[in-house]
């Protein structure tokens, strides 16, 4: 059965239980990181959570295929989720494992996994961008046709090297796919106040390429956007701007209580919690209430056994802390 | 030094950062800032908070994400008139500004012949404490020292924080100020608005006979408490802290080194190149055959920062690994 | 007397033989200097001359006022003479003498004067440009109306530093003109292969202000387009990208024979050498050519005694090569 | 030391240099060049001339002028399969990409848990000897030295230069590749197609026993001459040349300090925080008491360099300093 939705877009009923799903598994997850966090049982004082942000990693992730590349932000667990990241991966690297993503080393703001071609998140707000250009530049010289995505924020998107990373992939028509999280504040910064045009379409003209405005909130659309973005790239066609319009519900950190909104702004954009969105559309389609309480309590179980494989994993150790620093160590002192 | 010290208030490091502005601003209405989140936030580490309300957007400017262009503009600013004090939120982000900051600001005085000063402070945070990970916990003092033109602070203390910034947003040349993220809540007499600290002088905070030993920022402290114990046992610790990296006054360092005949170096820069490497050579160097034991530099190892406060703690100079270098070095 | 351009600008006459004047200026500066460097009397090996392109920056500085800003870049003796300049002080400068304009410090890449609001000259393609709008900033928050323009050339677009300036400048409405002097190549990399968006205008679009493709060529043209930038800047009406389409006739630098530039390519541009155009517009303006003869007299005049100025300055001296390390020396060691 | 010199065969730095890229691309189709100018132009120096026409357009990529892209880029690629050189024209403007250095690709390995490689190399030229002024002339491998997980390599002999660059090339690690622009003309004997020099091994290319000294890149031929001219009044100077600046081999120096108790560090690099001061704060620190003299470091001095090939050349040490400072080593 499909659903002819009010967009014109059809999709299968279990794309969209799929994508639902997608979503709470990240916002259950942050929501348990956000526990975490309190009690003090991170490894970090750095987290960052994107609870009203899901559709974004999960509109676009799930147009992506096993051999594409992903690179990502500060506010990187549901990207990492989204691309198919272990839950027990995520929460060990939180809590400081040795069998977390990156042994424990990187924890929230650098998440990994080679296996999934997740190229990391990385806590430089914009430090990544150019190395999705770099993947997407191999995948070109290869004449393979994987795709690279990176995911970042409106506050990325002052920083020079945005500009240099699109500017370079747009001159070479690499297969890239840049996808502005606009949650409209980079900090306490306002996004009309980072730039003097608002619109993303209208700066990927600046750079001869095609961009386009997605509400953010409605995983149908953003996956619709990245779908035909993915598709341009995969095709040779080059790169795309994406710019995904959200919004953080929660302060950019913890201790942020948000000072620099308005309360009745954030009501406005509560109202379009994408999870609420997605219900709505579910139950509209006839998906009864038992299916989305079977996937609320399958997630909860994979979280508490996450959880689980966490604290049975060993802190990641001293005596290694010295290792890796060179893939190839070398005859020197040191 | 110029200036009084409170007897009675004490105010913590990160209020007396806001002290010096407030009163810098208030003197003087060509000091502004600029930087990520210095206005309506406060800045990221509430070191701003209250001035824009205090001064308006004219003179507290939050800027976008642009690190390079905070420096540049700052510079440009300062070349016609302006005393600027950027704020980049994390040492580490200083690598995106590192055209404007060493190739622009450090030369344009001598470059272009003296016709223009660069009065701009580029405050920035640094350093361990957190568990921040690899790409906001270094500590990159060495590298500025290292370029000419440029002077370099790191106080230690309320009072010495506040006095420097005064100096540096009053000093005709950038200065790079660092703050480290671990002195923050520090408390400690409060200066009054007469106290300025010269730059380019070291300030000896503890006296002692037996050994030296020179650092600066955070590790001031983890030093004075080592010094602490060890007289407990009757070993005599002199302290020196720097303060100003660039230009570095080795006259009180080897006036100290001379009469203790024992120095170590301590700081939280990991070890190779370090800036403790300099102080280390110029004592080896100058008291030649006057020294009872070799120069020992005690620093963070050559590691990435893992992000994991744990893990990290491990890698960084503590009280314990001061007092046992100082046994180490006495027994030599 | 006004002469009515076939473009439909009203000049006078006048302007049209002081443009002229500009322009040869530079040209006959520029071809002595060539001669110096062959006869390896240059203090530096670095040099880069601007000749075809004389009207960019003579065009652009016959519309500034005094109290205004200049920043220039690595190939800057015409934005320096332009912009007021002595012939003496870029002379002796290059020569090596204490009497140049940086005392023989800065040599080609980095003239200054700041009687006249020159901020300098840069060898750091784009580095300057956070300059200018730093410039411009101050003369926006004191309400002056003092206008900041930067000259630099189409490979200052393509790094960071143009995209944080410009985006800074057009969020905060600066009085700044970013004068992009594209002669289409950066060193070897020819301007289509640099970037996507070869226009201007739509660039900047991207940042929300004004963009104007301008005929570089043409220093009507060009003074024009600059009036109307550095007068909506006056007005406080933010910032323009001025993209001016230029040639250069020689190579990048000393030893560069431009094999990457097509023959044909370059006789096109060459036809239409600035000071040609403005030639033929001054005969049909009626002024006689014994007025040309006669400035070409002066400038040759000037210059040789402005050779003899830095001839006669003493060099650049080694006991004053440690002076202006710093504005404000210290009680420390060094 | 791997592979075979030519005795007959005598090649310029320049060409070493271009027979290493030549060598390395046509035995590994995963490295690629690139940067700006390296293809149609043949490089700012001339090292990638001909290798465009070579190996395609495919394989040797002309960049935008973007040099925090380049070195992004080229790590992202490196981290899916690709081994590439990148090149930054002047060292001035590795400033522009030190974040994508220091923060990017030399912390990938570590903080992602060894999961990505980073197996890069990026080319740089840098020094003075062309009057090229404040922005063009600096010599700032010190920072590089500082910073865990980069390996840094400035060799001085075109034989040097092409093993290094090999091994450089076929390194997991990300390699800053140190030029000096005096260094390209320089003639010397060529090296076979197997010559491979481990990285972090520092070469003698001297022996000696009444003076060490210790130097690297451009500095190495001006320490040689100074030895054969001193040679000649009897007194014995032994080179250490470090090839590999990160790693240090401080083996090899202390190995020749030790036996000779002379030691002088000389380099290029203005002298404060610069990489003499590791080197000779570790030898005073090793060596302690075994020393017949302090150790010396013979540097540029704290100051911007002029735009002026004459005021430049006084800056710099060059063979008569040397030769002081030797004598003056031995007479104390
Ligand atoms: C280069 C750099 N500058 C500043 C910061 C500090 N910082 C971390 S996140 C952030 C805001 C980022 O905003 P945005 O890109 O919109 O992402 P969001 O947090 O909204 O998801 C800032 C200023 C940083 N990590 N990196
Ligand atoms: C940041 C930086 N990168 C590279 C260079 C080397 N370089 C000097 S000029 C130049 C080309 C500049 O092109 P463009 O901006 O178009 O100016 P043009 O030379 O054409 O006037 C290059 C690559 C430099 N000086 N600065
Ligand atoms: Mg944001
Ligand atoms: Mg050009």
């Amino acid at each position: 059965m499909s659903v002819f939705d009010q967009d014109t877009r059809i999709v299968d009923v279990s794309t969209l239980v799929r994508l639902y799903r997608g979503m709470v598994r990240i916002r259950r997850a942050e929501e348990r990181i956000l526990e975490l966090l309190l009690q003090n049982r991170l490894s970090s004082t750095m987290c960052h959570v994107s609870i009203g942000q899901e559709a974004v990693a999960v509109g676009v992730c799930d147009v992506l295929r096993p051999e594409d590349y992903v690179t990502s932000t500060h506010r990187g667990h549901g990207h990492f989720l989204a691309r198919g990241g272990a839950m027990s991966a995520l929460m060990a690297e939180l809590m400081g494992r040795e069998t977390g993503a990156c042994r424990g080393r990187g924890s929230s703001m650098h998440l990994v996994d080679a296996s999934i071609g997740h190229l990391g998140s990385n806590a430089i707000v914009g430090g990544h961008i150019p190395i999705a250009t770099g993947a997407a530049l191999w995948s070109s010289l290869t004449g393979q046709s994987r795709v690279a995505v990176s995911f970042f924020g409106d506050g990325a998107t002052t920083e020079g090297i945005f500009h240099e990373a699109v500017n370079f992939a747009a001159v070479r028509g690499l297969p890239v796919v840049f996808v502005i999280e606009n949650n409209h504040y980079a900090m306490s910064l306002p996004w009309e106040r980072a730039t003097a045009q608002p619109s993303v379409a209208r700066k990927a003209e600046g750079y001869g390429i095609i961009g386009v405005d997605v509400d953010g909130q409605d995983v149908l659309a953003v996956r619709e956007a990245a779908d035909q973005a993915v598709s341009r790239a995969r095709r040779g066609e080059g790169p795309t701007l994406l710019g995904v319009e959200t919004y953080r519900f929660l302060g950019h950190s913890r201790g942020d209580p948000s000072t620099y909104r308005d309360r009745e702004e954030e009501q406005r954009w509560h109202a379009r919690d994408p999870l609420l969105l997605e219900k709505i559309r579910l139950s509209a389609a006839g998906v009864a209430g038992d299916v989305t309480e079977s996937l609320e309590r399958e997630i909860e179980a994979e979280i508490v056994a996450a959880m689980e494989f966490a604290e049975a994993g060993p802190i990641a150790s001293v005596d290694e802390v010295f290792s890796d620093i060179y893939a190839t160590p070398l005859g020197g002192d040191q | 030094m110029t200036g009084t010290l409170s007897s009675a208030r004490t105010v913590s490091f990160r209020d007396a950062l806001r002290e010096a502005l407030h009163e810098e601003m208030e003197a003087d209405e060509s000091v502004i800032l600029l930087g990520e989140d210095v206005g309506r936030y406060g800045g990221a580490y509430a070191v701003s908070r209250g001035l824009l309300e205090r001064f308006g957007e004219r003179r507290v400017i939050d800027t976008p994400m642009s690190e390079a262009l905070i420096v540049g503009a700052a510079l440009g600013a300062a070349m016609v008139g302006a005393r600027p004090v950027a704020e980049i939120m994390y040492m580490d982000f200083v690598t995106l500004a590192m055209d404007n900051l060493v190739n622009q600001a450090a030369k344009v005085h001598y470059m272009f012949g003296g016709q223009f000063n660069a009065p701009l402070v580029v405050r920035v945070q640094q350093g361990t404490g957190r568990g921040a990970g690899s790409q906001h916990s270094q500590s990159l003092e060495g590298w500025f020292a290292h370029v000419p033109g440029l002077k370099v602070v790191a106080p230690s203390t309320p009072a010495d924080a506040k006095g420097l910034l005064k100096a540096a947003i009053r000093d005709n040349d950038p200065v790079l100020f660092i703050e480290h993220k671990g002195l923050y809540p520090r408390k400690g007499a409060a200066a009054e608005v007469d106290h300025v600290v010269p730059l380019g002088v070291a300030d000896v905070k503890r006296t002692g006979t037996d050994v030296t030993i020179v650092t600066w920022s955070n590790h001031v402290h983890i030093a004075l408490e080592a010094a602490e114990r060890l007289s407990a046992d009757g070993v005599s610790v002199e302290v020196v802290d720097m303060r100003c990296l660039a230009p570095l006054d080795m006259t009180t360092v080897l006036d100290s080194a001379g009469s203790t005949r024992r120095v170590l170096v301590l700081h939280e820069a990991c070890r190779t190149g370090g800036l403790g490497a300099e102080i280390a050579a110029t004592v080896g160097e100058q008291l030649f055959g006057e020294l009872a034991a070799p120069v020992r530099r005690l620093t963070a190892p050559d590691v990435v920062l893992p992000a994991h406060t744990e893990l990290e703690r491990t890698l960084i100079p503590d009280v314990e690994d001061v007092v046992l270098a100082v046994r180490d070095l006495l027994s030599s």
